[in-house]
């Protein structure tokens, strides 16, 4: 599973890894990339996303995490703070039920989403670019597996809709 | 040096007993034969009727 | 796992405990801390080692079932998570060679094609490689573990190839300062003398008698062995060194040994060699054509035109013989042939020399030797030999040649050469100095020095063994440098000289099953018709690919080769090849042993062919294989594709309650576990047919039976009846013969079987008991003194025992038994608490704008390989607020740590952010670091640059980077919204009070007590001691439940703690550390503070009333009732007895669960009434014994004719007025059978107190499906609740027995004395505060939280407001989610700091 | 001094202010927090109108219900000063705490993006007709979203969107509804963001025209008041709107609604934006006498003395507007009624979440309905 390219110097077996810039980097068609926001929890998908890291699980670097304590803590209030900005996906990465460290807070996180789910689909953002998903802390594999699954669905999906509105903000005058 | 307790393995067993000791203030010396502590479970994947992970 | 942090805990890992002296309390401990070749202290765990290592052994960790380098770190999340080296000792090839050569490191190298790099490593032991190469007697290959599979490596041939390769000198740079040292003889001992001296920084200069360097090197060994060019290159390569070698210039002749000395040379070194050649001493040995071999060879070597006979002897069978015939043909002799008086096997020359020779056309005449020479005009014409057989072996270990009478014949030849041996001839010296010699003429010197008789003198190579092989001259030359350092330096010339590891043992030495053959790679020689016309040199080296094909078949025999390439990538130079055992002493006051269990390797139950098929495996391999990290990432290596769905079957107890294997107790986990994986599996191959065979299930914990409804739910099929046997059909299937339920033998076909194989005491268990003076059981477990009442007290006092060292336990109890021993190990401590030390440290000021510090880490390669550390720092420093940015190797690491606390004073700096690794992992030591120069440590965030950038981003380095800088810019945008938290601070209250008085209750308190707190037990019932009080026998000791009730009331209440009896708990208020507990004694209410509460509250049993003839038959009794009869006695009319089991537990009334105590409970009662001749049959729906000793008495009862008979449904008990008989569907035979009976006893299970629910209203403390109380975590938190400061143990959390019980009480009172040892309780400060003027009082956080830490308070009429008790707050903010005016924020993760991180990420 | 400040003060007369005080003593969030006060904020307008008064976390706190314009004896129109001292407080950084995270803001500001699909008219019945060009524009404005945000506390605010469609029908009208209607932006104007509210405005102006709508009905007063006056005062685009209550009135008035008879004592909340702003008080109370049995109780303080729901664009909820919410709610209970008449979708949620708090006694609770509900289903079928 190690990649990892030689450190001496003077053999020439290996090319050593810095100039060689893979295909699969670039998407060919639109060269869009995506960029999205995962929600973790602190117990549960947040070390799973560091155990693909000790387990070198390559992913696209397209996904940042931001760390909260628990699934549960996670509101309508940011997912949609996030697509205004211009987020293209976002997931929410909680524990499984039964290893919620905080005994329910998955339970919440769930029902939380499904309020949520129902905003976006009326703002009419595809269903596709928002992600509940169960993650442990053993999981780093399918923490890597997903991260990537994710990625592609949203580079398949294009740009989010919701950016800058055209219109110039010059200064207003006031007609009575 | 104040006298402290001896713990001999490193496994899930002798991990808590250290734990409970040294939270109650108390010099711990953890003796463990092989190169880090976890013993049987660090091997182990899955827990039964919890099944959750070792982490 | 942070035990790692702990500053109490003080881990040695890697080691052992050898020696225990004195008693307790305070006991002498010797440990020995096996090296482990790597600095703890440096090594950083960053990983990069394992990547150049060239070496791959078997990884126990996984097995052996995957490989792992030689420097490893078991798991990647180990602690302590540092790297190390098993050595198992000098491999056989460096072990037998003379000059310790490490062949198997300079192999290695080269399997990595790092040629250069494996001639400096050859170098350091032998300078000579261009000449072993060539003409070593290599006895390193004829050790070589490679020859027991197919032939040894050619370690020679490889040596040869690296120093051709690398022609180029490595620039050797002498700085030559210290004294200076002659050497006498430049043959292979005075070079590698002077080489070494050199190395050392002497000054040598070798005196050579002849014209040139090399000795025999030079003058004997002909060409097309040794070219003149290889030996050339290893002499410049030692002049390179600064060695300065002085031709023509002869000891006893030119100089003396006085003139030495007075030219200042410190020490003298004789590398005279042996040049005398030896004489046979017959008739005719003076005529024209007989020559010496030396000679002869010498004058070859320089005149390819040297006159030759045509029919040419060489007498002798040495390696000068064998190069004296082969040069005699290169010379132009038409017939040259060997004569040897002893056969092929003890011909010293080398094996492969002598082929050649053949293959040139010589004859070797064996069992011959000459007697005469018979010459005409003073010319040879002919010789006389005589035929000899071997006798005895002599004093070297050959066999001694003896003449056969009358077998004389002649040979006519024109030229014998006289090969038979040099001599050594020191004699010229002996008149100068008085050298003492030995009786061949040699020097007599000490064996491990070479000193001479003449202190400063020392001696080495032929000149003090006889003629012997080159790489002993080496070797002498070697040692002689080391003595005469030492001798110049003044040191005690033997006082721990470094010897040569002792070698591999041969069990160690891995060689895999599946080994291909593959033969030893031949070398190119040239054609012997044309080798045989010149002196070019006959073999022409390997080839790049020969050398990598060959170094691949080396079995790496020692694991780590030293091959030194790990010492070069360690930054923090970390790795010590030369670092040795260590032992330490410790004065403990109690010892604890945990040392767990082993697995049976089921190899012996033969039946089952484990290892002779490649499908069967242990429940312990599963595991590891069902595992993403094992060693096939979660698939079954079932090498063929799955075409139909998997068929995979168990078999359990493999060795478990088997007295063939004598192991006669339950292993107790192998049935759970097999249900897990049983699930696992289906997981894996949804649609796999699984199969189970068992004896007895036995699930009896909490939520056990629960567990196993599952598996049966996803259609696991569960076959009663142990297999016999398991044959491999020819398609590779595995066929199982078995008996089926109904009584036929039967076979089925399986994929893959799992044996669960039994659990035994961990290697090494007895000779640990020894050291410590404790006992073991006749199960090779350590005893405890009593498995009920004391389980956790060894033989000896103040040496506890717990978890699997004392039998086979699932986590859950392991760790109940770990605390329990913890609180009674912490008796013998008293008084030795460490001091807490408190510092002022003058706080930082933080008000003011932020100025923000960024600290970029490289950790040493594994981010910089991947993300531009660099311009990552550049970027930062462009970030709002951000006044300072740098980068470290390793920010982790103390000397970054103190520059980091400089620059904070220096730039004066109130936020720091650190992008380097997980916060998971350093978080906390960043914390400290901060606040020890008094900057709040909540002023501070990681960026998490590794784990979930560099290394998961390997390929796209710019893109890596460039999240790199987004993850810094959300990190600084998130602390510059943080403001400072201080831990709040609790005071406690010591006392504990403890509800129920129990035998638990009882037990817990009295633990409590000896550790010094006040306890105040509070029992309902006007009696304490639960149901044990009425208990007539506790097994396995038979001592009266009452006796042993009363022992404990009067321990308890003599150590001062208070009982309560009949008192009623009103309620509860506070929270922990301050608990208020109203309680009422006959109607006077009462309240008192505690710190902490524990719950013995027991479990009542259920009462089949109306059920099973109860209502009707008067001698229908349950096990509780038995018990008081046979305590007042009332048993005497009784002849037969049923016991029906299972009444009222899995599943038969309200009650899924198995309730454990009941299978044991009967069979001690049926013995009971068995010993009093009344007949027992136990009707039961599986026999559930498991913990210890209750195998045996399961196997006491059959033994006294018991009867078990398995039963389904609901049993039918028939009389008139009194019970007669009890029929039952018998799941065994289809028919119903029908016991008489005049008693029948129903063994009852337990079920929740009935008061419970309004105990876990008072205590808010949750309760699981079973009514029972629910506990925080079943395997890391069994004793606690998620209230803090409530604890709970024995039977109001699952039903348990009494000896799990009492581990239970003492684990508690360990918790319980851990909480209150600290006179405050330091408060987690991320908990959730309230904004009063924003708060409605709409109550859904209150109603939300699931740790009932927010009350709504009501400050004015009607106006409500929450208030958060930062007590009980967990931090997970589901509060915040639900509050609709954000009145409420989780500090530390504020709706504005996560909002910050979004705008900072996509703004 | 701020040049915009400086306008906004001569055009509300704020220079005239007496500081007689009776502004604050008739605010009803003065009432409960007495850190408020309109007359400090006016001086501080009028002296310094530059950081200190932007930075004052209470110019956020008001309700602009305009209790105090309707007071002030020199006619200080205060919440237009209030408007323009939010305007300039956002565009140095400042803003207030949006209730729910900001959750609300985020939709609108969400709304202003050009392709936007929304998936906004499931709520519309198959039996009622709409379409999308004509000449009549009904207006939804965001309930459908509210009802989503606020499922937990079981409001129903399309019921009044239903209930008008059924009126416009019934009146013979097939309104047009915008598939692709965007917020009216009130609560992002008053809550200072002039950027996405003009995005939003200038969204909406362009379907409207596009659908060829002429006249435009709202039942919610907060877009009417934005329509009638923000819109052409910022954008200068004149649509003729109106209040559906005013339909219903002028529908009542030519006997075009018959009615069916209802035994019922009600009360009735004037919004904020319906009576005071717009000086809309006959016409709901026209309506609810047209129903016959229907007895109006009037609260003591209502018409031009209506007290507000308590919270105005998502912004600073607090214990006072639980305070402001408790004291209407058990002032509509006093009267006697059984049903509690609102006019306005917000109403209905602030009143709604007051009363779903389990701390909240019942001589707060009131069953509570939108007049057009209450037309509706008091409409003769046929």
């Amino acid at each position: 599973m190690r990649q990892g390219d030689k450190k001496s110097g003077d053999s020439t077996i290996m090319p050593n890894s810095k100039n060689t810039v893979t295909q699969q980097s670039r998407d060919k068609t639109t060269g869009f990339e995506p960029k999205i926001v995962a929600f973790c929890c602190n117990w549960c998908s947040y070390p799973a996303a560091d155990g693909a890291g000790v387990a070198r699980l390559q992913y696209p670097t397209n996904i940042k995490i931001v760390r909260v304590m628990c699934g549960g803590r996670v509101t309508p209030s940011f997912v949609l703070k996030a697509f205004e900005l211009g987020a293209d996906g976002v997931l929410v990465a909680t524990c499984h039920f039964e290893d919620c460290h905080y005994m329910f807070g998955a339970r919440k996180a769930a029902d939380v989403h499904k309020i949520t789910e129902r905003l976006t689909a009326m703002l009419g953002i595809e269903k596709e670019r928002l992600k509940l998903d169960w993650i442990s802390s053993a999981e780093a594999s399918k923490f890597a597996r997903v991260a990537k699954e994710f990625t592609e669905t949203i580079r398949k999906l294009g740009p989010s809709a919701i950016k800058k509105s055209p219109y110039a903000t010059d200064e207003i005058i006031e007609n009575e | 040096m104040p006298k402290g307790a001896l713990v001999v393995g490193g496994g899930v067993a002798g991990v808590q007993s250290a734990l409970d000791l040294a939270n109650a203030g108390f010099k711990v010396f953890l003796v463990e034969r092989g190169p880090c502590l976890g013993g049987r479970t660090s091997q182990i994947h899955k827990i039964f009727t919890s099944m959750d992970c070792t982490g | 796992m942070d035990v790692g942090r702990h500053p109490n805990i003080e881990i040695f890992a890697n080691s052992e405990v050898v020696g225990v002296e004195g008693e307790a309390p305070d006991f002498k401990v010797k440990v020995r801390r096996k090296s482990t070749f790597v600095d703890w202290d440096k090594c950083t765990g960053c990983g990069e080692c394992p990547t150049v290592c060239p070496v791959h052994v078997n990884d126990e960790f996984q097995l052996d079932l995957s490989k792992r380098e030689a420097i490893y770190r078991r798991y990647p999340q180990a602690v302590p998570n540092k790297f190390l080296i098993d050595k198992k000792g000098s491999p056989p090839c460096r072990y037998s060679c003379p000059a310790g050569v490490n062949a198997q490191g300079y192999i290695a190298l080269i399997s990595q094609g790092k040629y250069k790099e494996a001639l400096e490593l050859e170098r350091r032991d032998n300078p000579f490689p261009a000449v072993c190469g060539r003409v070593c007697t290599h006895p390193c290959e004829s050790d070589c573990k490679r020859k027991d599979v197919d032939e040894p490596l050619a370690i020679a041939q490889l040596k040869r190839f690296i120093s051709d390769r690398e022609p180029q000198l490595s620039p050797a740079n002498p700085a030559l300062d210290k004294e200076k040292v002659a050497v006498v003889g430049a043959g292979p001992a005075g070079l590698s003398a002077a080489y070494f001296l050199a190395k050392r920084g002497y000054r040598p200069t070798v005196f050579e008698a002849t014209d040139h360097p090399g000795g025999l090197l030079y003058w004997a060994i002909p060409r097309f062995r040794l070219p003149e060019a290889a030996l050339m290159r290893d002499l410049d390569h030692i002049k390179s060194w600064g060695v300065e070698v002085r031709t023509g210039a002869a000891l006893g002749k030119d100089f003396g040994i006085k003139d030495l000395f007075k030219q200042d040379y410190k020490a003298i070194f004789l590398g005279l060699g042996a040049a005398k050649e030896k004489s046979m001493g017959i008739d005719g040995e003076d005529l024209q054509g007989v020559v010496l071999c030396v000679q002869f060879l010498n004058k070859a070597v320089h005149d390819p035109q040297t006159p030759v006979g045509k029919r040419v002897a060489v007498v002798g069978g040495g390696n000068s013989a064998v190069d004296a015939v082969r040069t005699a043909v290169r010379l132009g002799a038409e017939e040259a042939f060997i004569v040897y008086r002893r056969s092929r096997q003890e011909m010293p020359a080398n094996e492969e020399e002598i082929v050649e020779a053949e293959k040139e056309g010589v004859k070797i005449h064996y069992l011959t030797n000459p007697t005469k020479i018979f010459g005409k005009d003073g010319k040879v014409t002919g010789m006389e030999c005589i035929k000899m057989k071997l006798g005895e072996p002599d004093s070297s270990g050959r066999r001694k040649p003896i003449p056969i009478e009358g077998s004389e014949f002649t040979m006519n030849i024109d030229m014998v050469i006289m090969a038979i041996g040099q001599a050594a001839d020191v004699s010229f010296l002996t008149k100068e100095e008085n050298f003492e010699l030995t009786r061949w003429g040699t020097f007599a010197v000490d064996p491990d020095t070479l000193q001479t008789s003449i202190p400063g003198i020392f001696a080495g190579g032929d000149a003090v063994t006889g003629p012997a092989t080159v790489i002993e001259a080496i070797a002498a030359g070697k040692e002689a440098a080391e003595s005469i350092d030492r001798y110049i330096r003044g040191v005690d010339p033997k006082e721990n000289r470094k010897k040569k590891d002792d070698r591999v043992r041969d069990e160690d030495i891995e060689i895999p099953d599946d080994i291909q053959i593959q033969k030893r790679t031949a070398m190119p020689m040239l054609d012997p018709e044309k080798a045989k016309k010149n002196f070019e040199e006959v073999g022409q080296g390997f080839s790049d690919e020969q050398a990598r094909k060959e170094s691949n078949r080396c079995l790496s025999c020692a694991g780590c080769s030293e091959c030194l390439e790990c010492v070069k990538v360690c930054e923090p130079n970390a790795i010590v090849h030369e670092m040795v055992d260590e032992y330490v002493d410790l004065d403990v006051g109690s010892i604890i042993v945990t040392t767990g269990v082993d697995y049976l390797d089921p190899t012996e139950a033969s039946e089952y062919g484990y290892k002779r098929f490649k499908n069967v495996y242990t429940s312990f391999e599963i595991e590891r294989i069902m595992s993403e990290d094992g060693p096939t990432a979660g698939k079954l290596p079932l090498g063929k594709e799955l075409t139909e769905p998997l068929s995979f079957a168990f078999i359990q107890c493999v060795g478990s309650r088997n007295m063939r294997h004598d192991i006669n107790y339950c292993s107790r986990i192998c049935c759970m576990n097999t249900i897990k994986d049983s699930l696992v599996l289906k997981e894996h191959y949804p649609d796999a047919n699984i199969v189970v065979f068992y004896i007895d299930i036995r699930a009896f914990g909490k939520g056990f039976e629960e567990f196993y409804n599952r598996s049966l739910e996803k259609g696991v099929k569960y076959i009663k009846g142990k297999p016999s046997k398991i044959i491999e059909d020819d398609q590779g299937s595995l066929v199982i013969h078995y008996e089926d339920e109904d009584g036929h033998s039967n076979k089925m076909l399986f994929d893959a079987v799992c044996l669960s194989s039994a659990l035994i005491p961990s290697k090494g268990c007895k000779d640990l008991a020894e050291v410590l003076g404790v006992d073991t059981d006749e199960d090779g477990f350590f005893k405890n003194t009593e498995p009920a009442i004391m389980p956790l007290e060894s033989t000896k006092k103040g040496i506890l025992v717990c978890g699997c060292a004392t039998g086979p336990k699932d986590i859950t109890d392991s760790i109940a038994e770990a605390s329990g021993a913890a609180v009674k190990a912490a008796c013998f401590l008293e008084g030795h608490e460490l001091p807490i030390e408190k510092k002022e440290i003058e706080q930082v000021d933080v008000s003011g704008p932020p100025r923000v510090g960024v600290f970029v880490c490289h950790c040493g390669p594994n981010i910089s390989k991947v993300v531009d550390v660099k311009a990552v720092v550049e970027y930062a420093k462009t970030l709002p607020d951000v006044v300072f940015a740098e980068d470290y190797a390793f920010a982790c690491s103390e000397t970054a740590q103190h520059q980091i606390q400089e620059r904070i004073a220096e730039y004066k700096l109130n936020r720091v952010v650190v992008a380097a690794c997980t916060p998971k992992t350093h978080e906390i030591s960043f914390q400290d670091s901060l606040t020890a120069v008094g900057l709040n440590p909540y002023l501070f965030d990681i960026a998490n640059i590794r784990n979930q950038c560099s290394w998961v981003h390997q390929k796209e380095p710019e893109k890596a980077t460039e999240k790199a800088r987004e993850l810094v810019r959300m990190s600084v945008a998130r602390v510059r919204k943080l403001g400072p938290l201080f831990m709040k601070e609790l005071s406690v209250n010591r006392d504990v009070a403890i509800i129920g008085a129990g035998i638990t209750g009882l037990r817990c308190g009295i633990d409590l007590l000896q550790r010094g707190y006040k306890v105040k037990i509070i029992e309902k019932k006007e009696v304490s001691g639960g149901l044990v009080r009425h208990l007539s026998s506790i097994y396995p000791s038979f001592r009266a439940g009452k006796d042993i009730i009363e022992k404990l009331i009067k321990e308890f209440t003599g150590a001062g703690g208070e009982l309560l009896t009949s008192t009623e708990l009103v309620d509860v208020t506070g929270y922990v550390g301050n608990f208020g507990v109203k309680v009422k004694r006959d109607a006077k209410e009462s309240e008192f503070t505690v710190g902490a509460i524990v719950l013995a509250t027991g479990s009542e049993l259920y009462d089949p009333a109306g059920r099973l003839g109860r209502d009707r038959f008067p001698n229908v009794i349950t096990n509780m009732e038995l018990e008081e009869k046979i305590l007042s006695g009332g048993i005497e009319d009784v002849k037969s007895v049923a016991f029906l089991q299972c009444i009222g537990s899995r599943g038969d009334g309200n009650n899924p669960g198995c309730s454990r105590y009941c299978c044991q409970a009967a069979i001690k009662e049926a013995i009971y009434l068995k010993e009093r001749g009344i007949d027992v049959a136990i009707l039961n729906r599986g026999v559930r014994v498991y913990s210890k000793g209750a195998e045996r008495m399961y196997r006491k009862a059959r033994e006294l004719g018991v009867l078990f008979l398995p039963y389904e449904g609901e049993p039918e008990i028939s009389g008139t007025d009194k019970a007669q008989a009890v029929t039952v569907p018998s799941s065994d035979i289809d028919a119903d059978i029908t016991i008489p009976v005049d008693l029948v006893v129903l063994s009852v299970g337990m079920v929740p107190a009935a008061d419970s629910g309004h105990l876990s209203e008072v205590f808010k403390v949750p309760r699981g499906p079973d009514k029972f109380f629910l506990e925080r975590h079943s395997k890391f938190g069994p004793v606690e609740t998620t209230v803090e400061g409530v604890f709970l143990c024995g039977c109001c959390q699952f039903p348990q027995d009494i000896g799990d019980s009492i581990s239970q009480a003492s684990a508690v009172a360990s918790k319980v004395a851990a909480l209150l040892s600290r006179d405050k309780i330091t408060l987690a400060p991320i908990t959730s505060t309230v904004i009063e003027e924003y708060c409605r009082g709409c109550g859904r956080c209150a109603e939300v939280c699931e740790f009932h830490a927010i009350e709504l308070v009501e400050k004015e009429k009607g106006v409500f407001t929450a208030k958060v008790n930062e007590a009980l707050c967990k931090g997970c903010g589901t509060c915040v989610a639900a509050c609709p005016t954000g009145a409420i924020d989780l500090r530390h993760f504020r709706s504005e700091q996560i909002e910050a991180q979004l705008e900072a990420l996509f703004g | 001094m701020n040049s915009k400040i400086a306008k906004a003060i001569r055009d509300s007369k704020a220079y005239l202010c007496m500081e007689c005080g009776k502004c604050t003593g008739t605010c009803p969030v003065s009432r409960y927090n007495h850190g408020y006060s309109p007359r400090i904020l006016v001086n501080k307008a009028i002296r310094s109108g530059n950081h200190d008064l932007l930075k004052d976390k209470n110019i956020w706190a008001c309700l602009t219900c305009k209790l105090c314009d309707e007071r002030c004896p020199a006619a200080i129109e205060y919440i237009d000063l209030t408007l323009t001292t939010r305007l300039e407080a956002k565009k140095i950084g400042e803003g207030a705490l949006c209730s729910h995270g900001g959750a609300a803001q985020s939709l609108m500001r969400i709304m202003t993006t050009p392709e936007l699909e929304q998936k906004r008219l499931d709520w519309i019945d198959n039996d009622l007709k709409t379409t999308q060009q004509g000449d009549v524009l009904y207006f939804v404005g965001c309930m459908p979203y509210f009802d989503i945000l606020f499922s937990d506390i079981k409001v129903n605010t399309l019921q009044a969107a239903r209930a008008s469609v059924k009126i416009l029908n019934k009146l013979g009208i097939t309104p047009v509804v915008l598939p692709q209607e965007r917020c009216c932006g009130h609560d992002l104007l008053w809550s200072g963001d002039m950027e996405n509210f003009e995005k939003l405005a200038r969204h909406n102006i362009e379907e409207i025209t596009k659908s060829g709508a002429k006249r435009i009905v709202f039942s919610c007063p907060e877009g009417y008041r934005t329509f009638k006056i923000d819109y052409p005062r910022y954008f200068g685009t004149h649509f003729r709107v109106e209040h559906i209550t005013e339909t219903i009135a002028r529908a009542i008035s030519n006997g075009e609604l018959k009615m069916k008879n209802l035994e019922k004592v009600v009360t009735f909340q004037d919004p904020c934006r319906l009576g005071r702003h717009l000086r809309i008080y006959d016409e709901p109370r026209k309506a609810i006498t047209s129903v016959p049995g229907l007895q109006l109780n009037e609260m003591a303080r209502s018409r031009q003395r209506a007290i507000c729901c308590g919270v105005s664009a998502w912004m600073s909820c607090s214990t006072y507007s639980k305070s402001i919410q408790r004291a209407r709610l058990t002032e509509a209970k006093e009267t006697g009624a059984d049903l509690f008449v609102l006019s306005c979708p917000k109403c209905e949620i602030h009143f709604q979440c007051a009363m779903s708090d389990e701390k909240a006694g019942n001589d707060t609770r009131i069953e509570t309905i939108q007049l057009v509900t209450l037309i509706a289903d008091a409409l003769e079928d046929g």
